[in-house]
């Protein structure tokens, strides 16, 4: 048996709503985390951090927040792109109009912000439901994008409409800007993504979290149960722009260090995100992080083997890596429709009663 | 019979029923051109456990959704504890202390079952989101709090062993039992229970008459029941309603209302048991 | 085995020590035996869980969109093996289920319901619209809300709305997961009616799951009871009502006759034959 | 008539041309959701696809040819035939309905009985693949698609208006073929949904995929069947927006302007779909002609979705969608 | 081996124009490796990368191919360009932007590492603008001009620009975004008849070419007054058209056509040699030929680096002194094959940009066939000048980066 849970019994509540009530669990998370911040800073070179481990930290932050949205509230979500923008404009403001306050602060009021647009486009929710709400969303996607790209204060009266991040440094260190050096970026996005994936975890495991989850598997029996349907979905649509709003804020500023609105938050962004939560897994922590990591990693690993490994022409090696991905997606949903996540679960079951089959 | 008393009456069985806790007068709800209730009239006493029984596509859910909210009647007024209701939204009324389980299970399948026990607290907790987030002191206490409580409604309900199950994957008849602990949960005033005892063999059913008395004798809560198995609703009930295509064709203790050609006629057929 | 079914008939459907299994870890059932022998009306009965509605979806095919798998044994209709059949041939066939919960199609009219059950049939317009009126006949309420929205009727009107459904098919084994549920009691008495009139009548067969042990073994021929996915008991209706187990358990009865709810004061451990 | 009020005019009826150019590509959404709960976000690649096929069968350009010539170093590139438009559309058709019966093998039939979500993202990955195999199979260059539909502005409407008013109004032969087109398939495809034992099938199959393999509908025939016709509209939309603006990758994205379409309209609705795109193509073009000038221009993207929304606030199921039902 | 990386898109919504271009780039390239044994001795790799016009795979791409010793730049991108501006200022690599990307680059002052001459965006307005005073005999005063564009940071770019012409010559100026990808243009179209400008001009890419042309030419649009700038004037976009396109005009600021007597030297060395890059069919073509322009600049300017070095090895900032450094003349570009091909240029410390001038092509439907119908027609640089003295120095306060070249 490589899995064990035997032995572990508890004994007060406290102990049994843990994380990871399992050791072994407990044991690699710690793992993960000693790697995560104590060697991979050190080690990652440019490309590493920005091609993969940068973006990776960004869109689980995203993927986290629209999965707070569509898998616990059960409120579909294309309005991801729009809602980054927002973050990342409204960072972008105020990294240029108050020079002298640090990155962070910029950053969680950029979520700030985008937690009241979320909130303002959330309304309609309250009577649309399932794809219309979905299709919905996507007026809240063509609206900003339209906003941000005509209105010349968002973008400082720039010739182009690009906004260009400053750099900005954080304890003496470059975070933003073209000389940031690549553990800097990578650890300042890792700590925002633990802290948040940990509010996250807490958020969803207690009291709000059961009303969103109410909410989503069954509405009406939630509201007759005594859940509000207007608060909990509007918290959701908060709570969830405001993850979004940092993500894309951090996603403006650290990673790409300039921006053109339509090009960098448009339609695709939404969807992009949206599939990172459903093939990780719709209402786990864990499984955006599993999405955000598969897509992130998937074309890069699928582009290195084919341009790099294969010698395919570079066209050529585009549309199969269509073809490869879209493929994936489907098989995973055909094996596992509940994600990664899911999958992972199923693995440990196995490997729980292994050798034997059940 | 002294169920007329305003101040209650005593059971055969010794058990005190108190006085009017809720009572629906003239109650008519319509469906575009379906009438599903006309016009009906009748009060549930503290303490008490009243059924109301009728032949299929009578309005018997229709009126438990009109006390719980879900359904604005177009006329008539439902009064609670000595008050006239305001209309007001399903999840005011719970907050009201009015809990209850569905025909068509509604639990959430995507939680586990202590979950979905826990959100029947959910009237009850205050910690802002805040706390939630931080998840230290105020939090986790309430939490604890809660689910000490929980754990013993999953004691006294007998399903210690799927706590941790994903309420997806029960069987039929352990759902309608956790529906009924996410009921209890809420500590309600007045419990209304809809055909909890549908798709169960004799022996569950046993088990839950226990349950549902058990929570009537302990808790005091008033319970309301729609029931088709007329052992069940004769044994259990106190009164009883029976409604026919939308219209009360009879209210009174058990043994009157069986007695009630109207009601052998429309429902109970040859006479049953 | 005593074999005391009145209609000492061919087995129709035989299933021989199957093993289901859900999401590839859980072991529903452990190797459950039936056959049900051709015009008769064979109850399936046992406790929540028991896996009665798992043996009848494993039968029917419709496990797949469950992703549970039958793993072991085989389960043969008049002989073939029909296990990798989809349902819809299996319908093709004859064998028709009623599922639990109604599964009506909720945006349809009643009527537009009942017309889906007969979908495979080929033998025209006419015989259609009489079978429609059969339905109607057995179910007069249905009539009423003919043209509603199935979505928007009552529990016991889905019910009727499913039964009439596979009535509409004209099949040859119906599959009844607990055609009582929810129906009041003239409409369950009128229900078993309706099942021993078409047994009777047409010849269908019947293998139906059923909670409600007490009418049940009063319509049925012979009956199997299921216990955490096993076959704990067999035999004709007859000898298991007066099984004095079944009795305890499955009718609520005890030396004295019926007891009342009120009476069963304290919980009892439950006796179990198996596991 | 003042000249501001003619604008307007000539404006909303080539809205209204435009809205029906949409609801060609919305017809195709509605079908496959009606058939199967399904939100088909690949009908816009399923469209480029169509076209792609047609215009490479009509030019005789050897599928996969780029492939070949990349492996094996061939020359390969056309059998040297030009089809007559007629014959490559049927061909085309066909291709179709073999892509609809490989659909449903594949995918489809994996995932009976699975969630609206997931569904919805495997026809994304569906999306993914089309997208790629299009590009391999014909190549990624644009292509011009000429089947013989008249285009440019119409003489007759033009000269009429100018008598009438003293402007002529400028309209598109293409869209008053599409328009012609798609009435067509609007009543055909209603009738078909309505009063035939599949169309009835085909709802009861969106609302229970279990339900309605326990009676005996065979979901394989049901999905192939959809998954056809919708092939063949989405050959229909494809024909008429590669005609309008050449065929390449961007054909794929007019997906996105049937949703706001398919969403006023409702989901389910055939003659919705018709009615929405009337109603959006007309709104965005008013808006952008009267508000246009005074915010910057190009509203049409967000204004079609914003007035959806508007819509389902007091209709959360559209104008013709079926009635959400709510009950416990 | 010099590494000169070719962020290409053979893919997405723009690829019809990535093909060629990408096609044109490593065609010259390839050419210059098997016939001359690459620059001054040292072969010439040109790793592809796709972008697909997309930005993180741009920044993708940037880091993958940065570590092998990239030289120089050239995404075919503005969004990617104003990505990799930074970048590269901070990684010391040279950004090449042949007419695309940020105009204001063209102060060297600022903007150390990136070039963009002969001509960008400004240079193309202007040029247009100069072009139509000819056609009216000097004036355009009281004419009315719509600007046709799209949606993006590289739409909006000429309006700045065009917004002081209209002063200066006294023309009114309409304009008209549409949105991205662009196949429905019939509210701008509609409002062009009714609005009757004397002028349209264009400035799109991708599918919004085509359908432009189209549009244009089912109003009835005199296709005569309707210019597109550089990106908007391939064989692609009026070929769908058919006999409606006859007529359109669009700028250029590289020669056009397979008739240059390099392309005897492809045909021999590249493409019966099997070496071409691509479906090879796409030689000579408008975009195909800015493809080769690019890389024919980016090869004199490391010959140019080596000169400067003295070796032929040369390293990423030797290359952009050598694109400081550089000067093509109409002798060298008849030397190499491509009498004519483009204008001749001098870049100096402080002028990034070129001289500016662009030729007007005119679309020959009949023959299937661009002519050019003007010599270069230089900008208007008293505009301009200040332009980009302004946006430059508003990136250089932003950035905290201090003038050079002084
Ligand atoms: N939301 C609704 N819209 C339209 N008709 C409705 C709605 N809800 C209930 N009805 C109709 O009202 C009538 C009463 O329904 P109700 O569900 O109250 O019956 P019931 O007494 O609970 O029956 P059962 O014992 O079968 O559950 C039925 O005919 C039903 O079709
Ligand atoms: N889809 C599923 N996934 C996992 N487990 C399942 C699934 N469906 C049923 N089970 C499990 O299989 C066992 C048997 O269930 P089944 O529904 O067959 O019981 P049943 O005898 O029909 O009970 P009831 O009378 O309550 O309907 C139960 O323990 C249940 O938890
Ligand atoms: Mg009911
Ligand atoms: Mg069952």
């Amino acid at each position: 048996m490589f899995y064990r849970e035997a032995g572990d019994f508890k004994t007060s509540y406290v102990d049994d709503s843990q994380t990871f009530p399992i050791r072994f669990d407990r044991m690699r998370y710690y793992a993960v985390l000693v790697l995560g911040f104590g060697i991979l800073p050190f080690v990652m070179n440019d490309y590493w951090a920005n091609a993969v481990f940068v973006p990776f930290l960004i869109y689980a932050i995203a993927a986290i927040g629209l999965n707070i949205l569509t898998g616990y509230c059960g409120q579909v979500s294309l309005g991801t792109g729009g809602f980054m923008a927002v973050g990342a404009y409204a960072c972008y403001k105020l990294m240029t109009a108050f020079p002298w306050m640090p990155m962070p602060v910029n950053v969680l009021l950029a979520g700030l912000v985008t937690a009241g647009v979320g909130v303002l486009f959330g309304l309609p929710s309250l009577r649309i439901k399932g794809f219309y709400l979905a299709v919905a969303t996507l007026a809240a996607q063509f609206f900003l994008v339209w906003l941000f790209n005509k209105v010349p204060w968002f973008y400082n009266y720039s010739a182009s409409g690009q906004i260009t991040a400053p750099e900005r440094t954080l304890l003496g260190v470059a975070v933003t800007g073209a000389s940031t050096p690549a553990w800097a970026k990578y650890l300042f996005c890792a700590v925002f993504l633990f802290v948040l994936a940990w509010l996250a975890r807490n958020l969803t495991r207690g009291t709000v979290g059961r009303k969103w989850m109410a909410i989503r598997d069954m509405d009406i029996a939630a509201e007759i149960i005594g859940v509000n349907p207007l608060t909990t979905k509007l918290s959701a649509f908060a709570v969830s722009s405001f993850y979004i709003g940092i993500a894309g804020a951090l996603f403006f500023a650290v990673y790409l260090g300039a921006a053109e609105v339509g090009e960098a938050f448009g339609i695709q962004k939404s969807f992009l995100i949206l599939f990172m939560v459903i093939i990780g897994g719709l209402g786990s922590i864990f499984g955006s992080f599993a999405g955000a990591a598969f897509l992130v990693l998937l074309p890069v690993l699928l582009k290195n083997v084919l341009v790099g490994g294969l010698g395919w022409p570079t066209d050529l090696a585009a549309h199969i890596e269509l073809m490869i991905v879209g493929a994936l997606i489907i098989v995973f949903l055909i094996l596992e429709p509940h994600g990664l996540a899911q999958l992972w679960r199923v693995a440990k079951e196995k490997l729980r009663l292994w050798p034997f089959p059940h | 019979m002294n169920a007329m008393n305003p101040e209650g009456y005593v059971t055969s069985d010794g058990r005190k029923i108190g006085g009017v806790l809720m009572e629906m007068k003239n109650i008519t709800l319509r469906f575009g051109g379906v009438k599903a209730i006309t016009d009906i009239s009748f009060d549930i006493r503290e303490g008490e456990i009243r059924a109301i029984i009728g032949p299929n596509g009578a309005g018997k859910s229709s009126m438990l959704n009109v006390i719980s909210g879900f359904y604005i009647p177009q006329e008539g007024e439902v009064w609670f504890r000595g008050k006239k209701r305001a209309p007001m939204k399903p999840y005011e009324v719970a907050q009201q202390g009015i809990a209850r389980t569905f025909q068509n299970i509604a639990l959430f399948e995507g939680m586990s079952v202590l979950d979905n026990i826990m959100t029947g607290r959910l009237t009850l907790m205050k910690s802002g989101m805040l706390d939630q987030a931080m998840w230290w002191g105020r939090a986790q206490r309430e939490e604890t709090e809660h689910r000490e409580k929980v754990e013993k409604i999953i004691d006294f309900l007998e399903i210690q062993h799927i706590r941790k199950t994903p309420v997806g994957r029960l069987p039929y008849g352990l759902k309608k039992r956790v529906e009924l602990a996410r009921a209890l949960a809420a500590e309600p005033k007045l419990l209304l229970l809809d055909e909890p005892m549908a798709g169960m063999n004799v022996e569950e059913k046993e088990d839950m008459c226990r349950f549902i008395l058990d929570v009537n004798d302990e808790f005091g809560t008033t319970i309301t029941l729609i029931e088709h198995d007329m052992g069940v609703v004769m044994d259990l009930s106190d009164r009883v309603v029976v409604m026919d295509y939308g219209k009360k064709i009879g209210d009174g203790p058990p043994d009157e209302v069986r007695a009630n050609p109207d009601v052998i006629n429309a429902y109970l057929g040859v006479s049953h048991d | 085995m005593l074999d005391a079914t009145p209609t000492q008939a061919e087995t129709l459907l035989e299933v021989n020590n199957i093993e289901v299994i859900y999401n590839h870890v859980i072991l529903v059932l452990k190797g459950v035996s039936l056959s049900v022998p051709k015009g008769g009306i064979t109850a399936l009965l046992g406790g929540n869980g028991a896996g009665k509605t798992t043996t009848l979806k494993a039968v029917s095919n419709l496990l797949h969109s469950e992703r549970g798998e039958v793993t072991k044994g085989q389960i043969l209709y008049r002989g073939d093996r029909v296990q990798d059949l989809n349902p819809a041939e299996l319908v093709k066939r004859g064998v028709i289920q009623v599922m639990e919960g109604r599964h009506c199609f909720e945006h349809l009219t009643v009527e537009e319901n009942l017309l889906t059950g007969a979908y495979t049939r080929t033998d025209g317009a006419g015989a259609i619209s009489a079978d429609l009126e059969m339905v109607y006949n057995y179910f007069p309420r249905l009539k009423e809300r003919r043209k509603s929205q199935a979505g928007y009727t009552s529990g016991g009107e889905q019910q009727m709305v499913a039964m009439g459904r596979a009535l509409m098919s004209r099949p040859e084994t119906i599959l009844l997961d607990e055609p009582s549920m929810g129906l009041a009691p003239q409409l369950v008495e009128q229900i078993f009616e309706i099942v021993k009139a078409v047994n009777e009548g047409e010849g269908v067969t019947f293998l139906l799951a059923e909670q409600n042990t007490n009418v049940a073994l009063r319509y049925a021929h012979t009956g199997y009871i299921l216990e955490s996915g096993r076959v704990v008991m067999e035999g004709s209706a007859q000898e298991l009502r007066e099984n004095p187990d079944v009795k305890e358990f499955y009718l609520g009865m005890s030396d004295k006759g019926r007891k009342s709810f009120r009476d069963v004061r304290s919980y009892r451990r439950r006796k179990r034959w198996l596991s | 008539m003042p000249d501001q009020l003619l604008y307007a005019m000539e404006v909303s009826l080539n809205g209204l041309m435009a809205g029906i150019m949409y609801a060609l590509v919305a017809l195709g959404f509605v079908l496959i959701f009606k058939a199967s709960g399904i939100f088909n976000y690949a009908q816009g690649v399923l469209a480029l696809f169509a076209a792609l096929t047609l215009v490479g069968l009509q030019q005789g350009q050897i599928p996969f040819s780029h492939v070949i010539n990349a492996i094996f170093g061939t020359e390969l590139h056309s059998f040297g035939w030009t089809l007559p438009a007629i014959v490559a559309i049927a061909l085309t058709a066909l291709v179709m309905v073999g892509l609809a019966w490989l659909i449903e093998r594949l995918v489809l039939k994996h995932l009976v009985n699975q969630e609206p979500i997931i569904l919805f993202m495997a026809t994304i990955g569906l999306a993914y693949f089309l997208e790629g195999l299009g590009d391999v199979m014909w190549g990624a260059d644009i292509k011009k698609l000429d089947v013989g539909l008249p285009q440019g502005i119409s003489e007759t409407i033009d000269a009429l208006t100018f008598n009438a008013f003293g402007y002529g109004f400028f309209i598109d032969r293409l869209d008053i073929v599409a328009a012609v087109v798609a009435a067509l398939l609007v009543a055909s495809l209603t009738l078909f949904s309505q009063y035939t034992k599949y169309g009835r099938a085909l709802r009861a199959v969106a609302d229970d995929h279990q339900a309605a393999l326990s009676v005996g509908i065979s979901l394989r025939f049901i999905w192939v069947l959809v998954w056809s016709i919708a092939g063949f509209v989405a050959l229909v939309a494809g024909i008429m927006w590669g005609s309008k603006s050449g065929v390449q990758f961007s054909l794929s994205l007019i997906a996105l302007k049937a949703l706001p379409v398919l969403m006023l309209g409702g989901f389910t609705s055939i003659p919705g779909a018709i009615v929405g795109g009337l109603i959006i193509g007309m709104g965005e073009k008013l808006f952008e002609f009267f508000a246009g000038p005074l915010i910057g221009g190009a509203t049409e993207n967000w204004f079609a979705y914003v007035l959806a929304l508007l819509f389902l606030v007091f209709r959360p199921q559209g104008l013709f969608g079926e009635r959400i039902i709510e009950r416990v | 081996d010099l590494v000169v990386p070719n962020l290409s898109y053979r893919t997405g919504p723009f690829a019809a124009g990535g093909i060629p271009y990408a096609d044109g780039f490593n065609d010259y390239f390839t050419l210059l490796n098997e016939r001359d044994g690459g620059i001054g001795g040292e072969k010439v790799q040109v790793p592809e990368c796709e972008t697909a016009y997309n930005t993180e795979k741009g920044v993708e791409c940037y880091e993958a191919t940065k570590g092998q010793g990239a030289l120089v730049y050239n995404p075919l991108s503005t969004g990617i360009t104003y990505q990799l501006i930074p970048k590269v200022s901070a990684d010391g690599i040279t950004l090449y932007t042949p007419g695309y990307g940020r105009t204001s680059a063209a102060n060297g002052k600022v903007f150390e590492w990136v070039f963009n001459y002969p001509a960008n965006y400004w240079d193309g307005a202007s040029v247009a603008i100069k072009y139509l005073l000819d056609e009216n005999g000097g004036s355009l005063e009281g004419k009315k001009i719509a600007l046709l564009y799209h949606n993006s940071a590289y739409g909006k770019e000429p309006i700045r620009t065009l917004q002081e012409l209209a002063k200066k010559h006294g023309f009114t100026l309409s304009e008209l975004p549409i949105d991205s990808p662009g196949q429905e243009q019939k509210s701008q179209w509609l409002q062009v008849r009714r609005d009757k400008p004397d002028y349209v001009l264009f400035w799109g890419w991708g599918v919004m070419n085509s359908v432009a042309v189209q549009e244009a030419a089912n109003i009835r649009f005199p296709m005569d007054k309707f210019i597109g700038i550089w990106w908007s004037g391939s064989e692609n976009d009026v070929l769908p058209a058919g006999d409606g396109a006859n007529g359109y005009k669009a700028l250029t600021f590289n020669g056009v056509g397979g008739d240059y007597p390099v392309y005897a030297d492809l045909k021999k060395y590249v493409f019966d040699a099997g070496k071409g890059s691509g479906a090879g069919d796409s030689a000579g073509s408008v975009i195909y030929s800015r493809g080769m322009y690019a890389a024919v600049v980016i090869s004199e300017a490391i010959r140019k680096a080596q000169e400067l070095a003295g070796t032929p090895k040369v390293n990423a900032a030797q290359v952009r002194d050598g694109f400081e450094a550089l000067e093509i003349t109409d002798a060298r570009l008849e030397e190499l094959g491509l009498k004519g091909f483009g204008q001749a240029f001098k870049a100096t410390c402080a002028d990034h940009g070129g001289a500016g001038g662009a030729m007007i092509q005119q679309w020959d439907a009949a023959a299937k066939k661009w002519s050019l119908i003007t010599g270069f027609i230089e900008p208007d640089h008293d505009v301009l000048d200040p332009l980009v003295a302004e946006d430059s120095a508003a990136f250089a306060a932003e950035n905290n980066i201090a003038e050079r070249c002084n």
